[in-house]
């Protein structure tokens, strides 16, 4: 036997694949990680306690740079907790305007996981096909609230602006778009044997182990545990669609794959529901003008594309939260991590990591 | 003769730096194109100029050298992994009358010398002092080593078939059927283990770009570091040349078609295998180390001996074994 | 348009009761919105057609999302008109529910709605097991969280939390084995760790409270019981200061580890006073 | 070895199709009517009620005004009116709240420049803003 040396490498907090400012550092014995401890906070801007000093309209557009791909899903919680302790009735136009951009932000934040995922197993061309078509949604919510990514849209009540004139066929042309490309992204990776051979069995955890993580979303659904909020848990009018909640069997990357994959098109399938139900009325509720939280704390939950999403509110009554608490998934999904990346090849590390999906800006909060 | 001896290899340094200048923009531009983009196009008519300014670039950095580096090494390192590159240019048949050295162990020679390049790669992550460059250099150590040997297993069918091993012998020997008929699977082998080689997607791991972040010449800038692009792209000329001339039959023509001159048909054969490194490279993701040693060591060398052996078989059946 | 918003706004303010307007309707769950076609039709009409100014809200006057204010005023009337009769039945159905703790107690002692919540037997079960298991002073209050889907909601004793939190788990009937969230509260009186868990096997929610002193604050850790605990209480004691005993690697987690302070308590004093 | 293959299909098939790609600086992008971009701001229009400085998220607006020259009328006029874009966020909450939309958003989103400072705009150069208003004809 060769006397073999560990290593203590550093990956991160600037490194092609760690998505964000996360950092990582292992211990490595050739190529083998003995021990991985990740180090996060690089992208700590304090949104808890920066909304203590905010008004509940003025929260909104900060929380559109927690989770920064799917901003839609996170202005959503933070009215929704408001909303809850408001007991607001909220028109329906509304909340099927609030479905339609958050199953479309679904969909492009699954789009960025799909290509920068293959981006890091070194596939190149799917980043950017992926792109092209988010592109197409991002475009749409430009359309619809004049922004790309920081969308601050929602607001306590129901939501800023009313669909533009053609955008519901627009996104009727997206959805059959969409189905097609995907199409196209399975033949691409889906069957490539080299994809295969650097997805199948990597990462596998058992369902007691993402519970006990504390794991959500893709992550908990691929190790086979039969739970999606929008269906056990119905927030807004997700119980009015019809949608199938894919599941995997052992949580290993081609797994998460395959579940994402299959969350698009049945994200597809919900947008084209609403759409088609989509009802006349008015976006807004009755809200005062100034927004003042009756005293009182909730917990809302909702599915963000990178799982529970939660948000724990505590009101005393004022136009301010006195505590604001984001459940952020991404952060709860990395936990997992040291206990995946054990006795794993380095190369499996950045496969491992873009698996979870995480968003640092959402992990640091 | 004397002025051919000087002038003939530096005509060739600047036509293997022109294709390597061409080479860049067209993987970019074929990459581009398929991933719905259409690359490069701003410096010059259609981005003509982009790699020229891109070279500018990298020599007009600062040349910079890490504190803890081991200076001379990793000074000589990018010239190591270079000249074996130039070097096999040498010995390429072009056509029948455009050679520079037609020597009798052109093959050996070739294969003998690119192993060279190995060293300076390893030299140059080692004498980085660094661990990402030197996992990538060892990652490119044990690379080029498995692979090197299905290389050349894969290529005694074709030694055996032509009973030669002067480039341009074996490239006579395919005037009625080009090797990668008969020697199909010694084709396979060795168009996988030249990508290897070529350390190009899907083999990119001494430089795995999301793993390692740039592999053995994460420390390099400046000219060094075009050094070692340019070393790289060189092999990719002379690899694609290689494969050119030892299956698809070298200047000889398709079908009979002698009305292109023979330079010309070498050329379109040749850039048909550079354009499928392309392809490749813009399509597949990049093979896990330890399943690269899988493949080399428990599929293309046993691939390669069967391929012997079946050669070596067929030779004896009357009819096809002409081919053989 | 200002003056006409503000006039909304004190008609929605200034209601029977003088509490806020969500308040007295709250036996109606803030999370079953879903549930509307229950709901009292005067009221939901009320809503739909108080906004009707906005369905062309796609020119982009800013003025259209304002709601042209006479139709509204009157709608809100009628609207409060309809909450004011829910509010006096509330009041009639009297008796605070009691057993409150003091710090939290404004806002549970509103009026009880009619009808108890459904969900107070199993919490009442919840509770009997606990204090079965490990006596009286482990449970130290219950409720039932209304606006909040109608969560029941456990105060446990920080003394026995480790053990209460090994039980919640572990016991066949709780069975809680997702930690869903984790908070820590500063109430500037004392600090609360929230603890929100969920049930896989029987699909059920709690939430659990343990209160601990403001000075030197620990609680026991529980990243034994639910390994996702860890980087949670990592969390709070960075922002908040609450040391978890027995937790394997209380580090900050968020800042940086040679900051001074806790940026979540009500009591902190940045060190920089920003840009 | 077919999967293989067809992935290397995709990427041929996609390399003939048109390209999806704006070439930006040479052709500007359009931007759609509700685009938050940079706010033009009308000294005439405004009543310096403060209400965009109070609602902003950021605190990046800074105004002052005084009382009105003409002692016959009542109000107040702006005197000075500053965004600081180092730290808008361009969140429209500020052209939400305007009573008499004295503050709009543009659809012009170019905002590079060389130094800090110069993120620093002050009212003449918010007036002079005034390309492509929203719900403006230009």
């Amino acid at each position: 036997m060769l006397r073999t040396e560990e290593m203590l490498l550093n990956v991160g907090p600037q490194h092609p694949s760690t998505h964000g400012v996360f950092r990582l550092v292992i211990t490595i014995d050739g190529e083998t990680i003995t021990e991985a401890k990740p180090v996060v906070g690089y992208l700590h801007r304090g949104t808890e306690k920066l909304a203590e000093d905010l008004t509940y309209t003025q929260i909104v557009p900060y929380t559109d740079r927690m989770d920064y791909l799917s901003a839609m899903t996170n202005n959503y919680i933070v009215v929704h907790a408001a909303e809850t302790l408001m007991e607001v009735e909220l028109p329906e136009r509304a909340e099927f305007l609030r479905v339609i951009v958050m199953e479309l932000n679904r969909i492009a934040s699954h789009l960025v996981w799909f290509g920068t995922y293959l981006l890091d197993i070194g596939a190149m061309s799917p980043f950017l096909l992926a792109f092209r078509e988010r592109e197409q949604i991002l475009d749409l919510f430009n359309d619809l609230c004049g922004a790309r990514l920081t969308y601050n849209y929602m607001r306590i009540g129901g939501v800023k602006w009313d669909v533009p004139e053609g955008w519901l066929d627009q996104v009727r042309a997206f959805i059959s778009n969409m189905r097609e490309k995907l199409k196209e992204y399975e033949d691409l990776v889906a069957g490539n044997e080299i994809f295969l051979n650097r997805t199948r069995g990597i990462g596998v955890y058992s369902a007691d182990e993402a519970i006990d993580y504390g794991l959500s979303g893709v992550n908990l659904r691929a190790a086979g545990v039969d739970w999606d909020l929008r269906r056990d848990r119905p927030y807004s009018v997700y119980d009015r669609f019809e949608f199938d909640v894919p599941v995997g069997k052992n949580g290993d990357l081609y797994d998460k794959f395959t579940c994402r994959m299959e969350e698009i098109r049945q994200s597809l399938r919900i947008v084209e529901q609403a759409v088609d139900q989509f009802p006349e009325g008015p976006v807004m509720a009755k809200v005062p003008r100034v927004i003042r939280v009756p005293e009182g704390e909730a917990y809302v939950q909702m599915e963000s594309p990178r799982g529970e999403l939660g948000c724990y509110l505590v009101s005393r009554g004022k136009d301010k939260p006195y505590r604001l608490k984001f459940r952020r998934p991404s952060f709860y999904n990395l936990q997992i991590l040291p206990r995946l990346l054990k006795g794993e090849n380095v190369a499996n590390l950045v496969a491992i990591l873009g698996g979870i999906d995480i968003v640092l800006g959402e992990v640091d909060a | 003769m004397q002025a051919w001896m000087w002038l003939g290899p530096v005509i060739m340094l600047f036509v293997v730096l022109g294709f390597v200048t061409l080479a860049i923009l067209f993987e970019r531009k074929v990459i581009g194109w398929m991933q719905s983009r259409i690359g490069p196009n701003r410096v010059g008519p259609w981005g003509l100029f982009q790699t020229v300014a891109d070279v500018l670039k990298l020599l007009l950095k600062e040349d910079i050298v890490p504190q803890k580096a081991d200076e001379t090494l990793f000074k000589l390192a990018p010239v190591i992994a270079f000249v074996p590159a130039f070097a096999v240019v040498a010995v390429l048949p072009f056509t029948d009358s455009l050679v520079f050295a037609d020597i009798g162990v052109g093959l050996l020679y070739f294969i003998a010398i690119s192993s060279i390049t190995t060293i300076g790669i390893l030299a140059g992550g080692w004498a980085s002092n660094n661990k990402y460059a030197l996992i990538g250099a060892m990652r490119s150590a044990a690379q080029m080593i498995s692979y090197e040997i299905p290389l050349v297993m894969a290529l005694v069918g074709v030694i055996m078939a032509a009973g030669t091993l002067n480039l341009s012998g074996i490239v006579e020997a395919q005037k009625e059927m080009w090797f990668i008929v008969p020697q199909f699977i010694g084709f396979v082998v060795f168009f996988i283990a030249s990508l290897a080689e070529l350390n190009r997607t899907p083999f990119d791991l001494p430089e795995a770009e999301s793993e390692l972040v740039a592999g053995y010449h994460v420390e390099y800038s400046g000219f060094r570091f075009a050094f070692f692009m340019l070393a790289e792209y060189v092999y990719v000329f002379a690899m694609s040349a290689l494969t050119t001339v030892l299956f698809l039959g070298g200047w000889n023509p398709l079908f009979g078609f002698t009305f292109l001159p023979p330079l010309i048909w070498f050329l379109l054969k040749f850039s048909l295998i550079v354009f499928t490194l392309i392809w490749i490279r813009a399509t597949l993701p990049r093979i896990r180390v330890d399943q690269l040693m899988q493949l080399g060591w428990k599929v293309l060398l046993p691939l390669a001996l069967f391929n012997i052996f079946l050669s070596a078989l067929l030779k004896e059946i009357p009819g096809i074994g002409s081919y053989y | 348009m200002t003056e006409k918003d503000r006039e909304k706004e004190k008609q929605h303010e200034t209601h029977p009761g003088g509490e806020p307007a969500g308040k007295t309707e709250s036996h109606k769950g803030g999370n079953d919105r879903f549930l509307r076609d229950n709901q009292p039709d005067e009221q939901k009409g009320a809503v739909q057609s108080q906004g009707k100014g906005e369905t062309d809200s796609d020119t982009v006057d800013s003025s259209d999302v304002k709601q042209p204010a006479d139709s509204a005023a009157k709608k809100a009337a009628a609207a409060a008109k309809a909450k004011a009769a829910a509010a006096a039945k509330a009041k009639a159905a009297g008796a605070a529910k009691g057993g409150s703790i003091p710090g939290r107690a404004s806002a549970k002692k509103k009026k009880e709605p009619p009808e108890p919540s459904p969900k107070q037997p199993v919490l009442d079960r919840w509770v009997r097991i606990i204090r079965g298991a490990l006596g009286e002073e482990a449970v130290e209050d219950a409720m039932i969280n209304r606006p909040n889907g109608h969560l029941p909601t456990l105060f446990i004793s920080k003394d026995r939390w480790l053990e209460a939190a090994r039980l919640l788990k572990e016991h066949e009937e709780l069975a809680f084995d997702y930690l869903q969230n984790l908070a820590g509260v500063d109430y500037e009186e004392h600090m609360e760790v929230v603890f929100h868990l969920f049930s896989m096997r029987h699909r059920h929610a709690v939430g659990v409270r343990v209160k601990t002193e403001r000075e030197n604050p620990e609680i026991p850790s529980v990243t034994c019981v639910w390994a996702g605990a860890d980087w949670n209480e990592r969390e709070v004691y960075d922002l908040l200061g609450i040391r978890f005993t027995g937790h394997p690697d209380l580090r900050r987690i968020l800042m940086p580890d040679d900051w001074v302070g806790h940026p979540l308590r009500k009591d902190y004093e940045p060190f920089d006073e920003g840009v | 070895m077919l999967g293989l293959l067809k992935g290397m299909g995709v990427t041929l098939k996609n390399m003939t199709k048109k390209k999806v790609t704006y070439k930006y600086p040479d052709e500007p992008v359009k931007m759609p009517e509700r685009f938050r971009g940079i706010q033009h701001f009308d000294p005439e229009k405004c009543i310096v009620c403060n209400q965009c400085a109070r609602v902003c998220p950021t605190d990046c607006i800074t105004l002052t005004g005084r009382k009105h020259p003409d002692p016959n009328k009542r109000g107040k006029i702006i005197d000075t009116y500053d965004i600081n874009f180092e730290i808008c966020i361009l969140c429209d909450l500020c052209t939400e709240v305007c009573p008499t939309e004295a503050i709009v958003m543009t659809r012009n989103f170019e905002l590079a420049a060389y130094s800090r400072d110069e993120l620093f705009k002050d009212m003449e150069w918010l007036h002079d803003n005034n390309t492509k208003i929203r719900g403006g004809s230009q």
